[in-house]
């Protein structure tokens, strides 16, 4: 239960810094510890419930997470080339 | 099942392949695999593969959402660049998600398929490597990257409150709500519902336009697809009105954001924001399985051709001011937008009216119809920036831009290439840029071919709905008929007779109907869904009667509340129908209520009132008619029908020698009468003059000469109110007694 | 009566004048146009005169709308208006051929001439209300096109144009009169009516307010005060047009349209109150325009409508069969006067105003004899007709008060004086003009010749009772009015009356004989200048009516464009919020970030707490 | 026979756009036979209920049929339509385009009147307005734009509550299908009927036209082709009064009868207004316009009165004013070939030079102000006794408009045809015209003098209303 509780709260605190970060890489590793709190949530569900379902899930989103760290950072680095720097707040041409 | 395969497949290998093989080849082994998949959608239409233990379920709704979302990929594929081969494989790494997407009930496999096709997507977008493209990938991929970790952390509630992954599961608690609403807010967000639209009008516009394409037609498609399967109308109690704040949001800011844009991409991502909204209504009904997929058809092949012709146009931004006069410059161009525009304006007769129709209707079927007003007030509001485009595109084009065209042509003559018509050459992108967007065959034969495929479909399911509607219900399990009593009403009031209970049911089923809570009998559900009881007499005996329902074993079902009259009717005795009669006057009689009161017609006209005796019997005088054959009518007082008879009455003969003394028929004793009436009687005197008085003022005189039959009778059609008539012999002064007196009061 | 499908072809035959001739008419060419024309009157005529003979007809097409049948009925009363019409326009239409002799709308004149005769039978023969109303229309229509027949000047245009507007106002009377009695009987048919309201059963006031709306109506058409402005200005019109609309028959339309009602106007002491005011007014004041006037068929004109008032006072005495009487007589000797006018024209070439004539006794000697009669007729001179359709209505008059028929005597006093004032304006003195007068032809002689043998005998058939106990045309009218008794007044009564109004018109004839051959007195002077305008009728009715309404139409004109804005305003509203909304897509990805958990917390939060 | 009547235009359009060598000969070929159908399918009319009912289904999963067939009223506006389409393309003075968008709008309005599938009748409804459009777009005048705007605007936006309202009728009122006899036969109640009626109410108003959703119409006309074609299809494509009575009235009696007060005072001040707008109107088509809303106005109070005269009388002037509203503005093209301008305020004088043109001028202006004996009047006569059962102030108030009518029409034909004549000769009729001014006088003459022809079948249809609203009220 408590497990519960702290992927709450870790789900909290991704969010809270994936909100206060500049940098596109802070912003996105708050994201994956987001990500990471919903894996722990899960695998605490798994020993509530007894299923081991839950329990192999978390490995498909390890791995899924991987993926997504791939593009992401390949997305930033082309981004950092070209613009030499990935704060978020200057990516601003879009709007309206 | 060969669909996943050939995709999956055909992915893998040339994932491998093409750092073998041209780029023109890869190019067309893509296309031949997204055809191949197409077909294997198509074979065994209807019918449900299940595999990997209920994993993949590939049904109609997979298939047809899989169809939808191949033709996005072809589209995007062929109008798309072709300088590098990735761009083929990550459009079919994308489809092959997006039909993983639409083919699982189960939520982790739906996770892992929302990253195969995301991930391809959030590297499509910066396909222009410019400054918008890399600030549109980013944007989708960081909150892209949220909407996935609220996925999961949806998932895991969900999981902790149901203990199944599987989509559609039945579960309660806040635990339960809250990962359904999680699950929903990440789908909310990649159909760009609100309030998590944020990403989609900056993504739009900063992707290529094929891209965009892609994402309008195919991304909605797969996604609406599993809502279809998580959010389903069982359920409808947990997340309905989330759903329908989202809806109501979704149609009110998209169609409101989208009127003042200048950019046709953005303003295109508006109106998808509102389509999302439309979709989401789908959801509601009971039939949503199918008229949401089609809705998604009619808007994919409306919306792709919009953005293809944006993408042939230009693939950076496209100013609305560039589209005036395309019609004019580009007739086949202009057409297919503005057919496209129609479409998705909902304009009968084009498709998109019918796919509105069906998914609002699809909401007023589940009782939301605030929100079905709300919607046609958007699309109202939505009307005005369609037509404003569509209007645009039909204007006559500027000066200014027909240099411009006369120019681009000079440059293709002189340099073999040109951007799309009106943009001057040296304005086009230049350098890397260029080079990885250069057109594949953005005017030749096969993206031409697509387009007019399109629109020929669009025109087909405009003409005929009912065929792709059809096709998306094959193979759905037929909608649960509600168990109801159609007739008669609740609260109606009806006469004993011939009466039955009528309703609808489950095919097959039995149902107890009880009287007042005692069993009358059971009946079972005809095929058609429909049942019938004869009512047995008791069942029709005066008073209030609540009849009901049942399904076997319940203890409530389906009411409905009557009052059955008492069978009142006067009616005749004696007199046969088609009798004939004295033409000298004869007496009606009938039997009726003890005491009632009774109104006797002629052919419409009141020869007055009687009172049932206490036997309930009724007579009345009827005073010599004319010749020919008279209905008779007797009516309760005020009713409007009552019982017939019709009789003959024989034409006299004239020359007979009248000898009876003056004698009233009806009407003796006054009272009250409706109008027009007729009153008379014998005599001798060769005519009768009756005066007609109201109150003390005399009003008019009447001349009335002795019939053949020797009788006399005054009709009258005064107004309401108290009339006197006085009846003398014709030639006495109006100082004498008359004859007779009557005073009436009209009705 | 029979059903006698003889009695459309009254109608048809000018009608298909009118087809004819419209069609055709430039072909047929000059003389044969309007003899044509004349002799489909004729023909109408003598058909009409043997139906009424055999004791009437009636005509009926069950059906033509739901309800409402079309229905023509030729009873005595419509039988005698057959006669006026047919008749005094056969005479006219003669009259014609010679007047408009040379006219380039020669056949077109005798077209819309024939449309007119054809109207006005539909609308005496009609039983039925909105048969009656085909023709009530059609002849204004007829009256419009004849009005503005030389319709290249503006103001003749001006004129026919207020002509059928006025006239529209009584319309919408004898609109709402249809509606009133239709939701009252559920009829229109006037015989089924006539039963109905006998029978009763209704609300006494709601039948009063049907009579005021027909009798809007006939205000309208007869050009009572306060609907009297169209008439004058009518005279814009060819004279045939003034003599055959103006005075014989339409405008008595309004007339013979209250007695056609009698049986719903009889015995209601407001409706008479009403129309004998009515009929007052306007016999005054036309009388004392006409007193006014140098244009010379303006002088005419007003003494129609001075006639006219009369005919409403003996309507709103209840003399329903002496206003008809006075409709047969004033048809003879009012036409005669304006087709004596009219020759006058014609001889001096066009000129209308009497100061520009004088002296035609010598120049015209035959037209100064029509003049004359027609003079003596009109003033009430005994023993011409005028006198004794006069005469019965001032004896009614006096049943109804007797300071009524002081009154009405004062009137006829005018009467005589305007008759005697045009008669020695256009042929006593010294020719005062420069044109050279010539006598008219023959074929205008002969039907003023007959005219004024109707001026002279007609009033025979309705001598008072105490002359002639059984006079012909009372019994007859009545027949088909309804009978409505009243006591007869003593003989002495009556002969003292009777020699009273005929020493007064003799006085006036004399005295006004001497007095419009002086030189005016100041007083009278300043009466004329006013009078000549009409008493300011048409100004007051510029500023407190026409005007206003023009303004108010330009207002509204405004204000509904304004409405346009009005949704358009609307729609930028809406652009507006749109743009605030779209305002919240700022483009930073921080803000997507917040609003994206904020709305998920909101969700979640509603979701679950709800 | 009543599918090949509905398609053959929309074909016939078709074609003639693709093949525009066709020419006018094939459109007014077209016309001729739709016209020939129309009259057959009128002969053959029973007088009672609907006749030539087919019925296929189209969408059954959602209860759309596509049903057709024609009640009296049904047959009676597409005679009318289809002769006022002949009569168009046989005069205008268009393109050859131009006359295939007039025959596909055609087809439209035939399936407004034959649609007895409400789904249908709401397509056919809004399909109509596509045609209308692409005239208005590539014929108008130069400030088009903008009425386009607000013509579709109105249209769309007006009826998308009407489809709102449509859904709760079916599903509310628990009908199953959208067919005409379904929905008829469970019609709505109370509170809902009220707010659904309100639905149809807008969208029908925008159509009508009924103060103060008139707003589109002047707009409309003054920017369309001033050959008068397609403002002749606008014409027919007024609608609202057929739409009223055949589906808003019969699916909600109740609703209806909440609103009655309403619908009275708007169709009674509509009428005296729109006839006081048209006096100040500076051109001719302003002036048809709001003389047609005031026409409308008078109509529609006759059918509000829910009477048997009332709503015979709304039916008979609708069916009417197409004919002789879209003469006088195809007459109004005549004169603009002439003279080059639609204004009213220069005195012209036309009628020394084109006596022909004025008598058909004359006809049409008196059938317009409903002089009886033509075609307006039957109509206005059965309204106005319909309404006065009702409510007599109102009806006071509305049939002010017959003298406003008076007014505006004679003051602005005194100045285009009386008065001074202008130097300039212009050409009188020609054969062509001949034909065209013959047939609308023939028509204005046969509907005024013998207006049983169509009441007959009208009868009954008044009949069914009043019984359904409870007699007199």
């Amino acid at each position: 239960m408590i497990w519960l509780v702290a992927s709450a709260l870790l789900f909290s605190i991704g969010a809270y810094g994936a909100l206060t970060r500049r940098t596109a890489i802070l912003v996105f590793l708050s994201i994956e510890l987001m990500l990471n709190a919903a894996a722990l949530s899960l695998i605490s569900f798994s020993k509530l419930s007894g299923s081991l379902d839950a329990q192999v899930v978390v490995l498909f989103i390890i791995a899924i997470a991987a993926a997504e760290v791939a593009v992401g950072l390949g997305l930033i680095v082309a981004i950092f080339r070209r613009r030499e720097t990935t704060s978020v707040d200057e990516l601003r041409q879009l709007r309206g | 099942m060969l669909t996943l395969y050939v995709l999956a497949g055909f992915a893998t290998v040339l994932s491998l392949l093409a750092f073998v093989i041209s780029r023109e080849a890869t190019r067309i082994v893509t296309v031949a695999g997204l055809v191949l998949a197409g077909l294997f959608c198509v074979v065994g239409w209807g019918q449900t593969v299940e595999a990997f233990g209920g994993l993949y379920r590939f049904d109609t709704l997979a298939r047809g959402l899989t169809l939808v979302a191949i033709l996005g990929g072809l589209w995007a594929l062929l109008l798309g660049p072709a300088k590098k081969f990735e761009y083929p494989l990550l459009l079919l790494f994308a489809v092959t998600g997006m039909h993983i997407m639409a083919s699982s009930p189960n939520l982790v496999v739906l996770l892992i398929a929302l990253e195969v096709f995301s991930l391809p997507l959030y590297v499509l977008a910066t396909w222009q490597r410019d400054e918008k493209g890399f600030e549109a990938g980013l944007k989708y991929f960081l909150l892209g990257a949220l909407g996935a970790a609220i996925f999961l952390y949806g998932i895991a509630l969900y999981f902790g409150a149901t203990g199944s992954f599987t989509a559609g599961s039945s579960g309660s608690g806040p635990l339960y709500i809250a990962g359904l609403f999680l699950i929903m807010a990440a789908f909310a967000f990649k159909t760009a519902m609100v309030p998590f639209q944020w990403w989609s009008p900056d993504v739009y516009q900063g992707s290529p336009t094929v891209v965009t394409l892609f994402m309008a037609t195919a991304v909605k498609a797969a996604a609406f697809a599993a809502m279809l399967r998580i959010f389903t109308p069982e359920g409808l109690e947990a997340w309905g009105v989330g759903m329908a704040v989202l809806i109501a949001l979704s149609t009110l800011f998209g169609n409101l954001g989208a009127l003042n844009q200048t950019e046709a991409k953005r303003l295109f991502a508006y109106s998808s924001i509102a389509n999302a909204g439309y979709l989401g209504l789908g959801l509601l009904g009971p039939t949503g399985q199918a008229t949401v997929p089609f809705y998604l058809l009619t808007y994919g092949l409306a919306t792709g051709l919009i953005f293809a012709v944006l993408s042939m146009l230009s693939n950076q931004d496209v100013p609305l001011e560039r589209l005036r006069g395309l019609w004019y410059r580009k007739p086949l161009l202009g057409g297919a937008m503005g057919l496209g525009i129609l479409s998705v304006l909902g304009l009968p007769p084009l498709a998109g009216f019918w796919a509105k129709y069906l998914v609002f209707q699809e909401a007023a079927r589940a009782g939301f119809y605030g929100l079905v007003v709300l919607a046609l007030v958007t699309s109202a509001i939505g009307a005005y920036y369609y037509l404003k485009t569509f209007f645009l595109i039909f204007s006559k084009p500027t000066p200014v831009q027909e240099a411009e065209d006369r120019e681009a042509e000079a440059a293709l003559a002189q340099f073999g290439s040109s951007e799309a018509p009106g943009i001057p050459v040296a304005a086009a992108p230049m350098g890397l840029t260029q080079g990885l967007m250069a057109p594949a065959a953005r005017m030749g034969a096969p993206a031409l071919g697509l387009l007019l495929a399109a629109m020929g479909l669009l025109g087909l399911l405009s003409v005929l709905p009912g065929l792709g509607l059809r096709a998306f219900s094959a193979g759905l399990t037929p909608a649960v008929a509600a168990l109801s009593i159609t007739a008669p009403k609740s609260g109606s009031t009806l006469t004993a007779g011939s009466q039955a209970l009528q309703g609808t049911g489950r095919p097959g089923e039995s149902l107890e109907l009880f009287d007042n809570g005692n069993l009358l009998g059971t009946v079972t559900v005809g095929p058609d869904g429909k049942w019938s009881f004869p009512l047995p007499a008791s069942a029709q005996a005066p008073g209030a009667h609540t009849f009901e329902a049942r399904q076997p074993g319940q203890t409530r079902g389906e009411r409905v509340e009557v009052e059955f009259l008492r069978p009142s009717g006067p009616s005749f005795t004696g007199l046969q129908d088609g009798a004939t009669v004295a033409a000298t006057g004869f007496t009606l009689q009938g039997t009726a209520q003890p005491g009632q009161v009774l109104e006797v017609f002629e052919d419409g006209a009141s020869l007055g009132r009687v009172t049932a005796d206490a036997n309930g019997q009724w007579s009345l005088n009827v005073p010599p008619p004319s010749g020919g054959t008279r209905v008779y009518e007797v009516r309760p007082e005020g009713a409007a029908s009552g019982a017939r008879i019709s009789l003959v009455v024989p034409e006299a003969q004239a020359g007979a020698i009248c000898s009876q003394s003056f004698a009233l028929s009806n009407l003796q004793a006054g009272g009250t009468v409706s109008r027009p009436f007729r009153f008379g009687g014998v005599g001798s005197a060769s005519s009768y003059t009756v005066l007609v008085r109201r109150g003390d003022r005399i009003i008019g005189r009447k001349e009335i000469p002795l019939s053949a039959a020797c009788g006399w009778s005054y009709f009258s059609d005064p107004g309401p109110g108290e009339v006197t008539y006085e009846v003398r012999e014709t030639g006495k002064l109006e100082t004498e007694p008359p004859l007779a007196t009557i005073t009436l009061k009209v009705q | 009566m029979l059903e006698n499908l003889l009695l459309p072809l009254v109608i048809g035959l000018p009608l298909l004048g009118f087809a004819v001739l419209g069609l055709f008419g430039r072909r047929i060419g000059e003389p044969a146009a309007g003899w044509l024309a004349s002799l489909l009157v004729l023909g109408s005529f003598c058909l009409g005169l043997v139906l009424l003979l055999q004791g009437g007809a009636r005509w009926t097409l069950a059906e033509w709308l739901p309800g409402i049948p079309f229905s023509l009925n030729l009873d005595n009363l419509s039988g005698v208006m057959l006669m006026v019409v047919t008749g005094v326009g056969f005479l006219i239409h003669v009259w014609a051929i010679g007047y408009m002799h040379g006219d380039p709308g020669y056949s077109r004149f005798f077209s819309y001439f024939n449309l007119f005769i054809a109207a006005m039978l539909v609308l005496i023969l009609g039983d039925s209300l909105p048969v009656v109303f085909i023709g009530w229309e059609g002849v204004g229509l007829a009256s419009y096109l004849l009005i503005g027949f030389w319709y290249h000047e503006r103001v003749n245009a001006d004129s026919a144009r207020k002509a059928f507007i006025v006239n529209r106002i009584g319309d919408l009377g004898f609109l709402l009169a249809m509606g009133l009695l239709w939701s009252m009987f559920g009829t229109l048919s006037i015989s089924e009516l006539v039963d109905k309201v006998e029978a009763g059963g209704y609300s006494f006031t709601t039948l009063t307010l049907a009579g005021f709306f027909l009798l809007i109506g006939a205000i309208g058409k007869s050009a009572q005060v306060p609907l009297m402005v169209w008439l004058p200005d009518a005279m814009a019109g060819p004279t045939p047009v003034s003599a055959l609309i103006h005075a014989a028959t339409m405008v008595t339309a309004g007339v013979y349209l209250l007695v056609r009602h009698a049986f719903i106007l009889h015995g209601d002491g407001f409706l008479a109150g009403l129309i004998v005011a009515i009929g007052l007014l306007t016999a005054y004041y036309g009388a004392l325009c006409s007193l006014g006037q140098w244009d010379i068929k303006r002088i005419v004109a007003y003494t129609t409508l001075s006639q006219l008032g009369f005919m409403f006072v003996a309507v709103g005495v209840g003399a329903y069969w002496v206003a008809i009487f006075h409709i047969v007589t004033h048809a003879f000797f009012k036409a005669l006067m304006f087709m004596t006018s009219g020759s006058v024209i014609h001889a001096l070439g066009g000129e209308q105003d009497v100061r520009q004539m004088g002296g035609m006794r010598k120049y015209l000697p035959a037209t100064h004899l029509h003049g004359l009669v027609a003079t003596f007729a009109s003033g009430g001179l005994v023993p011409l007709a005028g006198f004794w359709s006069k005469d019965a209505i001032l004896a009614y008059a006096f049943e109804f008060g007797p300071w009524l028929w002081v009154l009405m005597l004062g009137a006829s006093v005018l009467a005589a004086l305007y008759s005697i004032r045009w008669y020695v304006l256009v042929f006593w003195g010294e020719y005062r003009g420069k044109a050279h007068p010539h006598e008219s032809p023959a074929v205008m002689l002969w039907p003023n010749h007959i005219l004024m043998g109707g001026a002279l005998g007609v009033g025979f058939i309705g001598l008072p009772y105490v002359i002639d106990y059984k006079n012909f045309i009372e019994p007859y009218l009545t027949k088909a009015i309804g009978d409505f008794p009243h006591e007869k007044l003593p003989v002495l009564t009556e002969w003292v009356l009777i020699a009273i109004s005929a020493v007064v018109a003799v006085a006036a004839l004399w005295w006004g004989f001497r007095f419009f051959q002086q030189k005016m007195p100041a007083w009278y002077e300043r009466f004329q200048a006013a009078a000549l305008q009409g008493f300011y009728a048409d100004a007051l009715y510029n500023t407190l009516l026409v005007n206003p309404a023009k303004g108010l139409a330009e207002l509204l004109f405004g204000g509904d464009k304004g409405l346009l804005s009005g949704f358009a305003g609307l729609g930028s509203l809406m652009g507006g919020l749109g743009s605030l909304l779209a305002r919240l897509e700022t483009g930073a990805l921080r803000f997507y970030l917040a609003g994206l958990l904020l709305a998920l917390v909101l969700l979640l939060g509603w979701g679950v707490l709800r | 026979m009543i599918h090949l009547g509905l398609w053959l235009p929309l074909l016939a359009g078709l074609l003639l756009l693709i093949l525009p060598g066709l020419g006018r000969t094939f459109a007014v070929a077209s016309a001729v036979v739709s016209l020939v159908i129309s009259c057959v399918l009128f002969a053959g009319y029973g007088g009672q209920g609907v006749a030539y009912a087919s019925q296929i289904p189209f969408l059954p999963e959602a209860g759309v049929y596509y049903a057709l067939g024609l009640d009296g009223a049904g047959l009676f506006l597409w005679v009318a339509v289809n002769l006022v389409v002949l009569l168009g393309v046989w005069i205008a003075d268009v393109p050859v385009r131009f006359l295939a968008y007039a025959l596909m709008m055609q087809t439209g309005l035939l399936g407004i009147f034959a649609a007895q599938d409400l789904i249908f009748f709401y397509f056919f409804f809004e399909a109509t307005l596509i045609p209308a459009l692409l005239m208005l777009w590539f014929y108008g005048g130069p400030e088009r734009l903008r009425a386009i705007y607000i013509f579709a605007l109105f249209t769309l936006v007006g009826s998308l509550p009407m489809l709102a309202a449509i859904f709760a009728v079916r599903f509310l009122g628990g009908a199953d299908s959208f067919l005409y006899t379904d929905l008829a036969a469970n019609p709505l109640t109370g509170q809902t009927a009220a707010l659904a009626f309100l639905g149809f109410l807008v969208a029908l108003a925008v159509k009508t036209p009924l103060f103060p959703l008139h707003a589109w119409l002047p707009s409309f006309h003054q920017q369309n082709h001033p050959s008068g074609l397609a403002d002749a299809m606008g014409t027919l494509y007024k609608v609202g009064i057929f739409a009223f009575f055949k589906w808003a009235i019969p699916l909600m009696p109740e609703g209806f009868r909440e609103w009655q007060g309403l619908l009275l005072f708007l169709a009674a001040f509509g009428a005296i207004y729109a006839a006081w707008v048209a006096f100040s109107a500076p051109d001719w088509k302003t002036l048809l316009a709001y003389a047609g809303v005031s026409h409308m106005g008078i109509g529609a109070l006759g059918l509000f009165s829910g009477n048997t005269e009332g709503t015979v009388g709304a039916l008979y002037l609708l069916g009417a004013s197409m004919i002789y509203g879209s003469a006088m503005f195809l007459f109004v093209g005549l004169v603009y070939g002439r003279t080059g301008s639609l204004e009213i305020n220069p005195v012209r004088g036309l009628a020394k030079h084109t006596p022909a043109l004025y008598v058909l001028g004359m006809f049409l202006l008196m059938a317009m102000i409903g002089l009886p004996g033509l075609s307006g009047f039957p109509g206005e006569l059965m309204a106005l006794l319909g309404a006065y059962k009702v409510s007599p102030w109102l009806t006071f108030v509305a049939f002010l408009a017959v003298i406003a009518a008076a007014a505006y029409a004679l003051t602005a034909f005194q100045k285009l045809f009386q008065e001074s004549a202008q130097a300039q000769a212009v050409p009188d009729l020609n054969a062509r015209e001949w034909g065209f001014a013959a047939v609308t006088v023939a028509v204005l003459l046969l509907m005024g003098l013998y207006p049983k022809l169509f009441t007959v079948y009208l009868e009954p249809l008044g009949k069914a209303i009043a019984a359904l609203l409870g007699g007199a009220s």
